[in-house]
């Protein structure tokens, strides 16, 4: 009990720790500000976004407003079915968001689990994990994904889980070769000769000096994840009912936004996406330099 | 006859987020082969910044600014890095600080002291290698196992791999770095009995470097204890044991056991170094100094000879002697609290 | 802890009261609609936008209207392949949507009438999806295909049109805009063709070379399938017709005109001798002649080939009279005999097929793959050079031909993306994109823009339709059908989602194909939204409160 | 040998992993709607007709039944003839992976040489201005999705500037001897700059920053300063000691970055119209093409299989404190 308590203690210490190393880089904090923003978008969509991502604009005649160029009306302009790109670029905002994160959580739950798990107990139940996690491995992602949004359909969550599906191999082989090291420590052997069961030394002695590796993977995956599903949605895999990026981007690139110069529609899902997925990578250079000591600057 | 290498007056800053910090203050030593000369002090008192300093391996943002660094009669502190590299090992090497991570773990022990020599003289691979065994011979190390990784050598095995590298081209002055402290006693002994029987055949001078004076009592004739930066005490061994002039000498005797092993009572100095940032008015010790006076905490002190080539950085250097009695009982050191 | 529990079950009394009231409530209040009179949710099988934005679009349009109605409606859009999957074969939907091309052979009505509309295609992989079952409609549609009167057989079509218009159980939407731009500082003398724009075998004969630039680059925006003329899918009709010659050719006009046959004779309803030109051969040299012809049909005929059999199987026998002379007896009369049998079937070489499949390594004919063996040989006027899967097809000038082109080779360019299809244009890497897939406003716009560079448009033959699963309710009833086709204004979806570049198809038969498009086929969506419900309404339907649909008194779904 | 017994055990395991992989994609690919023979489908053919292009590809028996056969001609080294083609779907696909190759194997070696390159200048130039602004620009195009860069150059240099041809592998009508003779042609090379550099951006970036923190942490290692103290020059300490060591993780990155550069590229070849075997994956996977789409899918996990495979043993075999077992 008391133990325990420590040990609840001292991951939290760990983790305000970490979280101040993390901050105090100036690109993590760049990054932090940028996801601020995109989250608040996210969140408050309805009440920022002008028009529903899906709605057809037309003027008092009923023409459809297409083509708009950006104006104090439309900040972005319209698209060719007239539907205004600012409302999209703010609800795409939630596809990207629920997308990236639960896709990352997704991954770093299970990587982490299973890498602990085969790295703690190793012999017969590594083994298995191992060529289990050789199979993921052999598995081509992006072509993988594309088949397993088309059997389960293409919707949001099921391109979630087509992405956290595979993505979690990484992880997983990286925590587990950090628990290989950190079970060779003293204070494991401590903690068993103080009696504590397999899984409490797993969750409670090594799962705390692991998470900031497994969040580093995690965030890695937020800005996979994104990406993945814009490139999904290009090519057409993507969930036909709710508004991303990556849908706009392939629908202004079907209606070839390029060639007639409409760049008000190609550039603002591009650079949001950049933007997003940059400053999660920003987020784990600060990260980084909490996992490896080494690389902080004097 | 003039000196191997002649310190003088060298003053190193660093350059930190808060501000210039000088790790090292008009340190001056000099070196006669075929002496040995020791420099002790507290960990962070900048010894080893001396070290870097000589050697050219300052960290970048550690600079010399002022003094100069003499070897066998040229100013090496301000030689450009093409020039200095000619020196580099074959007139002074290294016995590094961690024998640990001082081999690189991708090449074999053998390589990394064939590149040493490679690198300086225009020999044949046989002849290098022939030099190799020979050597390692010489510092106890199987030959057999030259072809082996740092990783699978133990700590004092590797030791012995790196005194072997510094000797591989004998040069005049080596420059040992903490040899032994990563090491456990029994092999302290062996690997400065190699040290100081090698000092004897080759007519190397060594450059000892460590916190332990009992270390250095073996192999060194003269000793410089440095404090915070500064040169507190200059003096030959036999004077440093017998009439130490400082009272931070007098602490560093009591904090170690001699290894003519007289039974005694071990203390520490309580208290710890200044900080560097602030400037210190007086002397650096004062605040730890248990006969400390007024003028100590606002006038620097002088250096003061004591007799020929016995310099001490204390205003009471004459006055020593009463000093040393208090010295010796502990609770002179314990009832002074800073 | 007791008297806790006591006090909770007090207070918990009136909370249990309230609840039991409110369900009662709810129950009774709920009882003025039946339960299983209600109209279960309707499930419309869509393409996902990956595959054409435009339809993508249509669709969330139709279902948007259609909900007007109080319909509701399971809006799943899915890739092609299930789409077609489900209207093929399992056929578990209510509404659904279809693409249909324009080819020369759909260009003579009875292609589209029978096909998509006579009860005996409704099988699995029959064209009539919808599951259209109607007597009188199949007599007509029989009796149109044999009628060898002209005035007669107009008369049958414009009746099919008008059972098929006032049934509606195929709502057809819009004649998508066959859109062919060409480098007109190049090229000159493409050919439009009724309902198939630039996209035809006169185009290709008739293009000539403006500059010393002999080659003419055709932009193609789908890969290239096998090139066997047995097997001919959308993906290489675009070479097998070139390569391969047949009897005759649908004109520009929508009529037959000699081609390798050059004039014909009906020495009965049932037989037909066609004569061959004289001295024309095939690409390796060897003669065209009435074997080769007799020996395509058998081997259609005894191989059933998928592809081609359809088109044969009304053929008893072929004769050679002489070498040019070949008569086809028929089993019964058939009108459409020449613009469709005589279109579509390729004459082979008998010397080249008289040994597949038995002498090569596959066990059906129209599986091998001539190229493979450098052994697509036909008597067309272009010659197969070579084909870099998924880049190009390159194809020379066969100069011995009748209609030789008067340029060197066509290579059909594949560019799957619609950026790079309008920017090669533009930068005259294409000289011709035949049946440009694509946004028709960007195209327009480049058009304009550019003066090397003409657009025709041509409304296609083939259309894009909206079809109700005539098998089961709700879309069984007529009413609906007509409610639901009364709420789809068909020059919106033309003007808006098409962005004008497609016409209303008002009638199965395409406006421009004389004498058979029939003008006054009933258009159900002057109704409009009122005149829906009320039609309806009059059959019995009825609206709860929230405005959901109910089936009438004894109909349930 | 121990590191030859641990690579021939660890490939006897890859085949089982191959074989699993077969079955579930096997699978996998029946569970997606759709059906091989709806793309021939037309007015023009009889309904009954497709019941006989089912039976001609064997679809018509158990699924089972067809599995088996499968799997027995794929140990005969026959794995199916494609839906689409009619060919032998190895002989198809191995023509679009060719393609990709001399596009995806360039691109990969290029950018991890300017990462490498970029990411030692980078740790060289620690805590200045240009570090930092060399890494927001790495992780920029790192972060940029790699068809919208590709649509944007496309525009830019080719529709615009008409520097670059907008796509496909080489000049129009241009015919060669052989597969060889064309990747030599100045054409082609013509056509590989554009795909080949929007491709490098995205790749550029991990290399960058994985040289650079790796050098960060072998650069402040004792043996390079003790290297520095033998006094054998700057380069050698730079090369010898400090990249030689850093270059681990990047090596071992290196090759399986390239598996994941095959499959990544089929967006590429989607925007320059490359003819390669993304492509081909997506067009037989939404065609139902299953040989090709099964037979592209093994090749291409047998690659990432492999390329793991090579990754391990390459770093056991650089890094002497690495026991491979």
């Amino acid at each position: 009990m008391e133990e325990k308590k420590n040990a609840v203690i001292r991951a939290a210490a760990n983790l305000r720790a970490t979280l101040g190393l993390m901050f105090r880089h100036p690109l993590a904090k760049a990054g932090l500000v940028i996801v601020i923003v995109f989250t608040i978008m996210a969140v408050f969509a309805p009440l920022i976004a002008p028009y529903h991502h899906d709605e057809i604009i037309s003027d008092s005649s009923g023409r459809w407003l297409s083509y708009q160029r950006p104006a104090a009306k439309f900040w972005l302009g319209t698209t060719d079915m007239g539907r205004g790109i600012f409302s999209q670029i703010v609800y795409g905002a939630r596809t990207a968001f629920m997308v990236g994160l639960l896709a990352a959580l997704m991954v770093m739950v299970i990587g982490t689990v299973v890498g602990l798990v085969s790295g703690y107990f190793g012999g017969w139940i590594d083994q298995i994990i191992m060529r289990v996690v050789d199979f993921v491995y052999g598995i081509p992602f992006l072509p993988f994904a594309m088949v397993l949004v088309t059997v389960l359909g293409g919707s949001r969550w099921n391109i979630i889980i087509a992405i956290s599906v595979l993505l979690w191999r990484e992880t997983c082989r990286v925590v587990r070769s950090q628990v290989l090291s950190l079970k060779e420590r003293p204070f494991v052997e401590v903690a068993r000769s103080a009696g504590a069961g397999n899984l409490r030394i797993i969750f409670v002695h090594l799962a705390p000096n692991i998470y900031p590796i497994s969040l580093l993977y995690g965030v890695f995956a937020v800005g996979w994840a994104i990406l993945t599903e814009a490139g999904l949605s290009f090519l057409g895999f993507g969930d036909p009912s709710s508004c991303s990026w990556g849908k706009m981007l392939q629908e202004a690139y079907l209606s070839q936004a390029l060639s007639q110069g409409v760049w008000w529609w190609i550039f603002p899902p591009g650079i949001a996406i950049i933007l997003i997925v940059m400053s999660t990578y920003f987020i784990s250079q600060g990260i980084e330099e909490v996992v490896n000591p080494k690389l902080r600057s004097r | 006859m003039k000196p191997l290498l002649d310190v003088y007056n060298i003053k190193v800053d660093y350059k930190t987020e808060r501000g210039f910090v000088r790790a090292v203050d008009e340190v001056s030593f000099s070196i006669r082969s075929p002496q040995n000369l020791a420099l002790v002090g507290e960990s962070g008192c900048g010894k080893t910044t001396v070290a870097k300093a000589i050697l050219h391996l300052l960290p970048d943002n550690a600079s010399i600014s002022g003094g100069s660094i003499t070897f066998q009669g040229q100013r090496i502190d301000n030689m450009r890095e093409r020039e200095f590299d000619r020196l580099r090992w074959c007139q002074i090497s290294v016995i590094s600080q961690s024998a640990m991570n001082a081999l690189n773990p991708v090449y074999t022990v053998g390589d990394q002291i064939m590149e040493s020599i490679q690198a300086h003289e225009r020999i044949g691979k046989r002849e290098a290698q022939s030099r190799i065994r020979e050597l390692s011979e010489w510092v106890g190390l199987p030959p057999e196992r030259l072809r082996a990784y740092p990783h699978e050598f133990s700590g004092g095995m590797k030791q012995r791999v790196i005194i072997a590298m510094s000797l591989a081209l004998d040069p005049s002055l080596i420059i040992a770095d903490e040899p032994t402290t990563a090491l456990d006693v029994i092999m302290q002994d062996q690997i400065l009995e190699k040290i100081v029987n090698i000092q004897r055949q080759s007519l190397s001078s060594i450059l000892m470097i460590s916190h332990d004076i009992s270390v250095v009592t073996e192999v060194c004739q003269h000793i410089v204890v440095m404090y915070a930066g500064k040169v507190m005490e200059s003096c030959s061994i036999e004077e440093f044991y017998e009439i130490p002039c400082h009272p931070y000498s007098m602490g560093l005797l009591m904090a170690f056991p001699t290894l003519e092993g007289e039974v005694k009572r071990l203390i520490s100095i309580p208290g710890s170094p200044p900080n560097l940032f602030g400037a210190v008015s007086g002397c650096l010790f004062h605040d730890r100094c248990p006969f400390r006076r007024s003028i100590c905490e606002q006038i620097a002190p002088p250096d003061v000879e004591v007799s020929p080539g016995h310099i001490a950085k204390c205003h009471f250097a004459h006055q020593a002697n009463e000093f040393r009695l208090l010295s010796t009982r502990e609770d002179t050191w314990e009832a002074n609290v800073a | 802890m007791k008297r806790f529990y006591g006090v909770t079950w007090v207070g918990m009394l009136p909370c249990l009261v309230l609840v039991f009231l409110m369900t009662v409530c709810t129950t009774v209040w709920a009882e003025d609609m039946p339960k299983e009179r209600l109209v279960r949710t309707l499930r419309f099988i869509a393409y996902s936008p990956g595959e054409e934005k435009n339809i993508a679009e249509a669709h969330k349009f139709i279902a948007s209207q259609v909900k007007k109605l109080g319909f509701q409606i399971d809006f799943k859009p899915t890739l092609r392949s299930g789409v077609l999957q489900n209207m093929w074969f399992t056929r578990n939907f209510d509404l659904g949507t279809l693409w249909l091309t324009g080819r020369p052979t759909r260009v003579d009505p009875n292609m589209i009438l029978y096909k998509l509309y006579h009860s005996d295609q409704d099988r699995p992989g029959g064209y009539n999806w919808a599951g259209y079952h109607n007597p009188e409609y199949d007599r007509t549609v029989d009796a149109s295909a044999t009628a060898m009167d002209q005035e007669e057989r107009k008369k049958l079509i414009w009746k099919c049109q008008e059972i098929a218009g006032r049934d509606v159980p195929i709502l057809t939407l819009v004649h998508q805009m066959n859109l062919s731009p060409y480098n007109n500082k190049k090229w000159s003398g493409f050919v439009n063709m009724v309902g198939n724009g630039l996209k035809n075998a006169w185009s290709w004969t008739q293009a000539k070379p403006l500059t010393d630039d002999k080659t003419l680059v055709v932009g193609y925006h789908h890969d290239v399938g096998v090139l066997n003329p047995l097997t001919a899918h959308e993906m290489n009709l675009m070479v097998c017709r070139v390569v391969y010659d047949s009897l005759v050719k649908v004109g520009p006009d929508g009529h037959p005109k000699p081609w390798l046959a050059e004039s014909w004779k009906y020495l009965s309803p049932t037989e037909v001798e066609f004569y061959l030109r004289k001295g024309h051969k095939f690409h390796d040299g060897m003669p065209v002649t009435a074997r080769d012809v007799k020996f395509t049909f058998d081997y259609i005929l005894t191989k059933k080939t998928p592809y081609h059999y359809d088109a044969c199987k009304i053929i008893k026998e072929t004769k050679v009279i002489d070498d040019h002379t070949v008569r086809v007896i028929l089993h019964h009369p058939f009108a459409p005999l020449l613009g469709h049998t005589g279109e579509q079937v390729f004459i082979l070489p008998e010397h080249i097929w008289k040994d597949v499949p038995e002498k090569t390594n596959v066990d059906k004919a129209w599986m091998w793959v001539p190229t493979a063996e450098g052994k697509l040989i036909g008597s067309g006027f272009l010659k197969f050079a070579h084909w870099r899967k998924g880049d190009e097809v390159r194809l020379e000038v066969n100069k011995e031909h009748f209609f030789a082109p008067k340029y060197e080779a066509r290579i059909l360019k594949i560019v799957p993306s619609p950026e790079a299809m309008l920017g090669r244009l533009e930068k005259g890497e294409l000289d011709i994109v035949a049946d440009y897939p694509y946004d028709g406003v960007a195209l327009k716009k480049l058009c304009d823009a550019e003066p090397n560079l003409s657009l025709t448009m041509e409304p296609s033959v083939g259309w894009y339709e909206l079809a109700f699963n005539c098998r089961k309710a709700p879309m069984d009833d007529v009413v609906v059908r007509r409610a639901i086709a009364a709420v789809i204004p068909r020059d919106v979806i033309a003007k808006n989602i098409w962005k004008g570049f497609a016409v209303p198809a008002y009638s199965p038969t395409h406006p421009m194909l004389k004498p058979w498009y029939n003008p006054d086929v009933i258009r159900w969506e002057k109704l409009g939204l009122k005149g829906a419900k009320e039609m309806l309404a009059k059959a019995g339907y009825e609206w709860d409160s929230e405005g959901r649909i109910y089936y009438p008194k004894g109909k349930t779904n | 040998m121990n590191s030859l017994r641990f690579f021939g055990r660890r490939l006897f395991h890859s085949v089982f992993v191959l074989l699993g992989i077969l079955t579930f994609i096997f699978f996998i690919f029946r569970l997606m709607p759709g059906d091989p023979t709806a793309l021939f489908i037309s007015p023009e053919m009889a309904a009954d007709a497709i019941q006989e292009i089912r039976k001609a590809f064997g679809l018509d028996r158990p699924l089972y039944v067809q599995f088996f056969l499968y799997v027995s001609n794929v140990c005969r080294g026959n794995f199916g003839i494609s839906y689409y083609f009619f060919e032998p779907a190895s002989r198809i696909v191995f023509e679009h992976l060719w393609n990709t190759l001399v596009l995806t194997i360039p691109a990969m070696c290029l950018s991890y040489l300017i990462g490498l390159v970029g990411g030692t200048l980078l740790a060289w130039k620690r805590g200045t201005r240009l570090e930092l602004g060399g890494m927001v620009f790495a992780l920029v195009l790192r972060s940029a999705p790699v068809f919208w860069v590709g649509l944007i150059f496309l525009y830019i240099f080719a529709f615009k500037l008409h520097i670059f041809p907008g796509g496909s592998i080489t000049d129009t009508g241009a015919s060669y001897g052989g597969f060889i003779e064309m990747v030599l042609s100045w054409k082609f090379f013509h056509h590989l700059v554009l795909p080949l550099v929007s491709m490098m951006c995205y790749f550029m970036g991990l290399p960058l920053l994985l040289t650079r923190s790796s050098i960060l942490e072998v650069i402040k290692e004792d043996y390079v300063e003790m290297a520095r103290a033998k006094g054998i020059g700057e380069r050698s300490v730079m090369f010898r000691h400090v990249t030689r060591t850093a270059i681990l993780p990047v090596v071992t990155a290196f090759a399986t970055a390239i598996a994941y550069a095959f499959e990544g590229s089929v967006l590429i070849e989607m925007v320059f119209s490359w003819p390669g075997i993304g492509r081909l994956m997506v067009m037989s996977m939404l065609g139902n093409d299953y040989p090709v789409a099964q037979f592209s899918f093994m090749i291409l996990a047998a690659m990432m299989i492999f390329m793991n495979l090579l990754a391990d043993s390459l770093y056991g075999y650089l890094d002497p404190r690495v026991v491979v077992q």
